[in-house]
């Protein structure tokens, strides 16, 4: 399946952010049909390398070579997208790069004709339908990019990349948002194109995936090369190891002791009727001392659920009860008084303010409390103080209180959420896509904590479209389909298929299904 | 009643529309490219007054009419160019770049006028663009006097909206500039230039912001007076959104605003004294906030507007 | 060795300075273009500019009397900007601030003396804040474009004053000319040197600064602000009330514009007329944005530009240039202190750094 | 060799038609060898009072301006400097012992060039486009409309204010307006106006200046105001020593040939020349007063 000259390869790159070496002397080299999978923690310098291999950053050290033909191979000049790209390079950024105000065709196109030719649609919106019935990546061409979900942009993404030909296909992290099924059938499609001679690199943290799809894994740690695996050789423990340089404790999980309900949802309308993301007369409760698991494809009704839950919302109809009182005004506030804590789903959109200081991060949701604030003035001491604390004990890696919390890596931020949350000992949380692009090593202290306010005697509510995750935190579950929720009971009752047909909408009880 | 009949049924009225409109459609054009590539230009007000007296200081001096509109351009170009260098390739705030370009243009163009005709006290004058009569078709009953008494200018900005349109939506140009001011990464990431289509856009778009000046001493009129753009530039800012950023609909908006100022012209003069008149002027600023705030919702903002963009840098 | 710009963390206060200085000195070369151009001497003017603005008591008091309106306004376009609020009415709002201040201090309305002065203030205060809050609302509820519609009510606003001062407000006395009834001697503010211009407005506008610095950086109000300026749906999420605490940000920008008009009112013209304000609303922008939306450094910017444009004013009569030339030495030092800006933000420094052996 | 110094303090620019006139006779004065004539234009009126603080402290002679948005300070300026002499322009009486004010009372001609246009309109019908609503532009226009209705009753006007002194395309569009709504002559007190005029093959009555050359064929006659009798006996008197707080404005009246009408008699005709050629006479023998009216004119109905 490989042959002899590789079709891409990088020699000794070395990349520095001022004092920090985010590469250093990285070799890699892939080959025709082979899908390379790149793994390592947080902020390992796995984005950065495809980034200088793209590109989109200049590498103070090193080459990247491309094959041009028989066993020639060019260099590439550093710091231009537009000789990766015509050297065959297509990249599926982390975060996307699409311009939300054009079609899915208009973006592919984009930069792939004379700027002031025209008339040339036609023969594009043609090359483009022969890829998407070669490859199986059906999307809408003509729908606005801001109109497609995050399944159909992925598609564009790599649709943008087969559409220059490209022969090395680089995607950072593609599945992070993705569902279960849809990722599914990106990993078929990735194997389609690697038969057909393409090579792939791909990023990420879920290790399943990477057992499931990759030949070759190249782990990286702290910017180093911290080793290379061949697939079918290796498995977790082993690929672990070389990403954390330790072994990771696996989160155990004890039965717990249901108290009473915290949280009841009765008959809760919320949204436009009719409408998939909407919720329809659902009734659940948090009972004290459980994790409930909200499994559900995204987009059926969850961040209406977390919406309510954080306080941003409150019923067109029904009623939701806190501790048995309704709660009638949207008040994250009073929320957070009460004893709620809430996890954002988008943690670095809604969960920190990037440019204000971590400890300011860590306190803002109760700055006009007596602690941190008195007749109106900040009380920076006491903020400080409790940052100090939080920092350390929830292990949040930063320069310190007063660093800027954008300067934070999605797992600290992600720390840094919790240690605002938790340190209150709150009666009822909620984690949405609590462990999303978390590495391995950040996705066990987290759910380590939330297991640890179980045992405390919260009710926890865990969103999340990773069902290991679920089966791995939860005491029971709830399904959630277009707007509904089903209780499908007690977790042990469970398994990965029952919970996956209720989430595509099949309405069977737990005892049907059972039988 | 009778009033509005008369005034709305006259070929005048529209005539007149058009024309108060045509220094507005360059300004809106002009400030539609900038935005949609993702840089707002508060340096129009200034770039009119440049292209006012740029445009009719070089006729003045013998240049012909259409080497005076293309001084004025490039005027508006230059200016357009430092705005570009400012927030394009040094980030800068867009919004005191702008602010101190129409300071420097309206401050350098009077500094120039006065400078270069130091012992004038009553404006000296230019033969301008006369109306344009295409092959008689002004005897045309209404269309004729409503079109073919505009002079070439006005037919300049009709065809640059249908140009700007086309390049915007038809062309691989329009469809990166689009691209530029919704989501500079995606144009990294296809090979293209931010800081190139960003530049471009700025300075094309100023040129046309100068040309508006350039209209009102070579075709409404025929001397530059200071303080004559008087507020026109700022409308234009007005008029994009109300446009939604698009090129049909910011000739609609200043085509409206050029009918209510017509109007409002025609009525005070009609029936005077009834309330002052500056109701009658606050009517075209009250109506655009109005329609602004009617449109509002549906506004499609280019999402990188304001936002500079550097490479290498997450964004 | 090639060179590439990095963002700079942090700029100490030692390189802001050596920068402004910079700027304001690479910005005195360019004035040297047009100063040649209208045939004086460029080394003469520089002399004689520093003079116009600084060189006597009375020179001091003029660039200290035309930096009172601008310190207020810079400090509206400040608290607004940090919010991302983004107020381009303060000429607006300091016509309303004046407005309310002759409404209140002219007569209609018989106060003590002692409460005059607070009453026309607050007035002021109140009536620019509306005059932004309106806008703000308008956004939030419709999503309306701040910038624009505030940029347009510049123009109502000024054409209701003047149909006022032409209408209801006329001075009878004026003799025709378009003013308001003057100020009671009691709602008048006092010079702070006799017989010179410079007035208590500049101590209004010295403690707003101070006050400002004070609730950005310790109260609770100023770190709500700050979260909801730079991340308003964290905010939202974290309980700050988006909405609310946009309006406060509105009330006190548009109520420090009104201020700078109560000033111009009780402190310099002791009328109204639409001729009140030569942009100063627009200058507030320049100011705040200078002094990098600091409420300190902008009064240091008022002072700034207020001397640029009293010392270039000064200098074009005494060397026979015209007097626009007083503008243009203000854009281009404006311009020349934005791209010094330029350089607080990033650092040179060489593109392949080799580590020393 | 020692000239007397004047400075002129403009809040418009020099351009402006009725500084224009007193520039251009302080110009003339300079090139004489009168004086020396120093001037700075577009001065706000926040900034009014320091210019001229500046210029006294200069040393000049005599200054001459406009005190109209800034009496207070400029009396307390000149109260100041009692060795300087003050010429300002003012609504206000002037003020013992150096603050002299003066106006450009130039109703009398315009009342003139009113009658020839009353005469002459054959659909009845006169538009006036003004600046702003100031009592030095609204008393022309108050004696142009006497002018045109004591010669026909039957006239009516449109009166529209552009609130610019300098957009002459909106004063030209405003002009447009009235000519559509049946105008036949235009009353020009803004630039812009006589080309609206000029281009509908109408006439227009010129204001303050003599445009008649720029427009040839459509000014029918000008009101003209001439700022050499009030400067030129201004500087006399500083000269002479003799200068006082009086109100100069009377030498903007027609019997001190501050102003006059200028008539284009091929347009306007023997009739209507001859008709205001009489009122003119009894003008410059008293024995007829244009009124003055400095209220806001409007447009009749
Ligand atoms: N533009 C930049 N400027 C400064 N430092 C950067 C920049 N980009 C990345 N870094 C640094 O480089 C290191 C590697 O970052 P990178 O984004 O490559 O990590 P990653 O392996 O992709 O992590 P993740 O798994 O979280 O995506 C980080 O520690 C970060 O501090
Ligand atoms: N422009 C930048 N300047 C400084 N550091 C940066 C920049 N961009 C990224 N980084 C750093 O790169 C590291 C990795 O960033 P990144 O956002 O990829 O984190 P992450 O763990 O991958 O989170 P997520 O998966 O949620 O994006 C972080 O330490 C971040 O601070
Ligand atoms: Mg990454
Ligand atoms: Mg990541």
């Amino acid at each position: 399946m490989t042959s002899h000259t590789p079709l891409l390869s990088l020699t000794d790159i070395t990349k520095r952010f001022g004092t920090l070496i985010a590469n250093n002397a990285i070799s890699l080299d892939l080959h025709q049909g082979e899908i390379l999978a790149l793994l390592g923690e947080n902020g390992a310098g796995k984005t950065t390398l495809m980034n200088i291999l793209f590109g989109h950053y200049v590498q103070d050290e090193g080459t990247v070579r491309v094959a041009a033909g028989g066993d020639v191979m060019t260099t590439l000049p550093p710091g231009s997208p537009g000789a990766a790209l015509a050297a065959g390079i297509g990249m599926v950024h982390q975060h996307f790069t699409l311009a939300e105000n054009l079609s899915g065709l208009d973006n592919i196109r984009l930069g792939t004709e004379p700027l002031l030719s025209f008339g040339r649609r036609h023969a594009a919106r043609a090359k483009v339908e022969k890829i998407i019935t070669e490859s199986g990546l059906d999307v809408d061409l003509d729908r606005r990019v801001d109109g497609l979900t995050v399944g159909e942009k992925q598609r564009v993404e790599i649709l943008k990349a087969l559409y220059r030909d490209a022969r090395v296909l680089i995607l950072d992290e593609p599945t992070a948002v993705l569902t279960p099924q849809e990722a599914e059938g990106l990993f078929a499609v990735l194997r389609r194109l690697a038969a057909n001679g393409l090579g792939v690199i791909f990023i990420s943290h879920k290790l399943g995936e990477v057992l499931a799809v990759s030949h070759r894994i190249m782990v990286l740690r702290a910017g180093e090369q911290a080793g290379e695996l061949v697939t079918a050789q290796a498995d977790r423990r082993a690929i672990a190891d070389l990403m954390v340089g330790k072994a990771v404790a696996e989160v155990t999980r004890t039965p717990g002791a249901r108290g009473r309900a915290l949280v009841e949802f009765q008959s809760v309308s919320l949204g436009k009727p009719g409408h998939r993301a909407a919720l329809h007369g659902v009734s659940f409760d948090l009972r004290a001392g459980e994790v409930v698991g909200l499994a559900g494809v995204s987009g059926n009704g969850q961040s209406a659920i977390a919406a309510l839950i954080s306080g941003l919302a409150v019923p067109d109809s029904g009623t939701m009860r806190l501790y048995g009182d309704p709660v009638t005004r949207a008040d994250p506030r009073r929320l957070v008084a009460a004893g709620v804590a809430r996890m954002p789903e988008d943690r670095q959109h809604d969960g920190v303010v990037g440019t204000m200081s971590v400890a300011d991060n860590i306190a803002i949701e109760e700055v006009r409390s007596p602690g941190f604030s008195r007749y109106g003035f900040i009380d920076a001491k006491a903020i400080r103080a409790r940052a100090t604390a939080a920092i350390a004990a929830y292990d949040v890696r930063c320069p310190g209180p007063d660093a800027e919390a954008r300067l934070l890596s999605g797992g600290n931020v992600q720390k840094l959420i919790l240690a605002r949350v938790l340190e209150r000992a709150p009666r009822v949380i909620l984690a949405n896509q609590p462990t999303r692009g978390l590495d391995i090593g950040a996705q066990a202290e987290v759910h380590r904590r939330i297991i640890a306010a179980r045992d405390r005697g919260a009710a926890v509510l865990v969103i999340s479209e990773d069902l290991d995750e679920l089966f791995a935190l939860s005491d029971r579950f709830l399904v959630i389909h277009a707007g509904e929720i089903t209780d499908a009971g007690p977790a042990e009752t469970l398994d990965r298929a029952t919970v996956g047909l209720l989430m595509a909408g099949q309405t069977h009880t737990p005892e049907t299904l059972a039988s | 009643m009778d009033v509005l009949f008369d005034i709305f049924g006259s070929a005048n009225f529209w005539a007149a529309a058009i024309r108060i409109a045509t220094p507005l459609i360059f300004g809106v054009l002009g400030a539609l490219i900038c935005e949609r590539a993702g840089v707002l230009n508060l340096g129009i007000e200034g770039i009119f007054v440049a292209g006012a007296m740029a445009g009719w200081l070089a006729v003045y001096l013998g240049a012909g009419l259409w080497g005076g509109v293309l001084v004025a351009a490039l005027t508006g170009a230059a200016f357009g160019l430092l705005h570009a260098f400012l927030t394009v390739v040094l980030g800068l705030s867009q919004h005191v770049s702008g602010i101190g370009i129409t300071l420097l243009a309206t401050s350098a163009s009077y500094f120039t006028y006065r400078t270069a005709l130091p012992d004038v006290s009553s404006p000296p004058r230019i033969v301008p663009f006369q109306s344009l009569d295409l092959a008689g078709l002004s005897d045309l009953p209404f269309f004729g006097p409503v079109l073919f008494s505009q002079t070439a200018l006005t037919w300049l900005a009709l065809l640059l909206v249908a140009l700007v349109a086309f390049v915007l939506y038809r062309t691989p140009l329009g469809l990166s500039i689009r691209a530029v001011g919704d989501n500079p990464a995606s144009v990294e990431a296809q090979g293209l230039s931010v800081i190139g289509l960003r530049i471009g856009a700025v300075v094309v778009g100023s040129a046309l912001m100068a040309l508006g000046g350039a209209f009102l001493t070579m075709s409404a009129f025929d001397a530059f007076f200071f303080g004559m753009v008087n507020g026109r530039g700022w409308i234009c800012i007005a008029l994009v959104v109300f446009a939604s950023w698009q090129p049909g609909k910011a000739l609609l908006g200043a085509l409206l605003f050029g009918a209510f100022d017509a109007f409002q012209i025609r009525l005070q003069a009609e029936i005077g004294q009834v309330v002052p008149g500056q109701v009658f002027l606050m009517l075209p600023y009250l109506l655009s906030i109005l329609a602004l705030v009617l449109v509002a919702r549906k506004a499609d903002y280019p999402r990188a507007l304001l936002q500079p963009w550097t490479k290498g840098q997450r964004h | 060795m090639s060179l590439r710009l990095e963002p700079r963390e942090h700029a100490p206060l030692g390189l802001r300075l050596l920068v402004s200085l910079l700027a304001g000195a690479i910005a005195l070369l360019f004035v040297a273009i047009p100063v040649m151009a209208a045939g004086a001497n460029p080394c003469e003017a520089y002399v004689l500019m520093a003079q116009g603005a600084f060189g006597s008591m009375f020179a001091l008091s003029e660039t200290l009397n035309r930096a009172t309106p601008l310190i207020l306004t810079g400090l509206a376009a400040t608290v607004a900007f940090r919010a991302r609020l983004w107020n381009i009415g303060a000429e607006g709002q300091l016509y309303m601030g004046a407005l309310a201040a002759v409404l209140v201090g002219s007569g209609f309305l018989q106060l003590p003396g002692p409460i005059m002065i607070p009453a026309i203030m607050l007035a002021g205060f109140l009536a620019g804040g509306l005059m932004m809050v309106v806008p703000t609302m308008l956004k939030q509820r419709f999503g309306a474009d701040e910038v624009v519609i505030t940029l347009l009510l510049n123009f109502v606003v000024i054409l209701f004053i003047q149909m006022l001062i032409e209408g209801p407000l006329k001075d009878p006395l004026s003799m025709g000319w378009p003013q308001s009834v003057p100020l009671l001697a009691e709602a008048k503010f006092d010079k702070l040197v006799p017989r010179l211009r410079t007035h208590w407005g500049l101590i209004i506008g010295l403690v707003s600064a101070l006050l400002l610095w004070l609730m950005v950086k310790k109260t609770v109000l100023g770190f709500e602000i700050k979260a909801v300026g730079e991340n308003k749906p964290a905010a939202r999420f974290a309980g700050i009330p988006v909405d609310a605490t946009m309006l406060k940000v509105a009330l006190i920008s548009g109520g420090l514009a009104g201020l700078a008009g109560v000033g111009e009112v009780a402190g310099v013209k002791g009328y109204l007329s639409a001729d009140l304000s030569p942009g100063f609303g627009y200058s507030g922008i320049v100011v705040a944005m200078l002094a990098g939306l600091s409420p300190i450094g902008s009064v240091l910017a008022a002072i700034f530009i207020a001397a640029v444009f009293v010392g270039a004013d000064s200098m074009s009569r005494a060397t026979g240039i015209s007097n626009y030339l007083a503008d243009l030495v203000v854009a281009l030092s404006l311009l020349c202190v934005l791209v010094g800006s330029f350089f607080l933000r990033f650092r040179l420094a060489p593109a392949n750094p080799k580590v020393e052996a | 060799q020692d000239l007397l110094k004047v400075a002129a303090i403009w809040t418009v620019p020099v351009e402006q038609q009725w500084a224009s006139r007193l520039h251009n006779a302080l110009v003339a004065a300079e090139e004489a060898g009168e004086i020396d004539y120093v001037y700075s234009e577009n001065i706000a009126n926040t900034d009014y009072e320091r210019v001229m603080r500046e210029y006294a402290e200069q040393g000049v002679g005599l200054m001459v301006g406009e005190a109209f948005g800034v009496e207070q300070p400029a009396r307390t300026v000149a109260a100041d400097y009692p060795e300087i002499s003050f010429l300002m322009g003012s609504s206000l009486p002037p003020v013992e012992p150096n603050f002299a004010t003066f106006d450009n009372f130039i109703h009398e001609p315009s009342y003139l060039t009113g009658i020839i246009a009353g005469m002459k309109t054959e659909t009845d019908r006169i538009g006036m486009v003004g600046g702003y609503a100031i009592p030095e532009v609204n008393r022309l226009m108050h004696a142009f409309m006497a002018g045109a209705l004591s010669v026909n009753p039957d006239v009516k006007f449109s009166v529209s204010f552009i609130n610019s002194w300098y957009d002459p395309p909106k004063a030209k569009e405003t002009a447009f307006a009235m000519v559509d709504a049946g105008a036949d002559i235009l009353y020009a007190e803004r630039f812009g106006v006589s080309d609206a005029a000029k281009e509908r093959g109408i006439f227009a009555v010129g204001n303050v200046i003599d445009t008649a050359a720029d427009y040839p064929g459509t000014i029918l006659a000008s009101a003209l105001w001439h700022g050499a009798p009030m400067i030129d006996q201004a500087i006399a008197d500083v000269k002479a020593g003799s200068f006082t707080a009086s109100d100069y404005g009377i030498y903007a009246f027609m019997e001190y040939g501050g102003s006059s009408m200028v008539v284009d008699e091929a347009l306007a005709g023997p009739e209507a020349v001859a008709a205001a050629k009489a009122v003119e006479a009894k003008i410059l023998d008293k024995s007829f007063v244009v009124e003055i009216n400095d209220s806001e004119p409007s447009s009749t109905q």
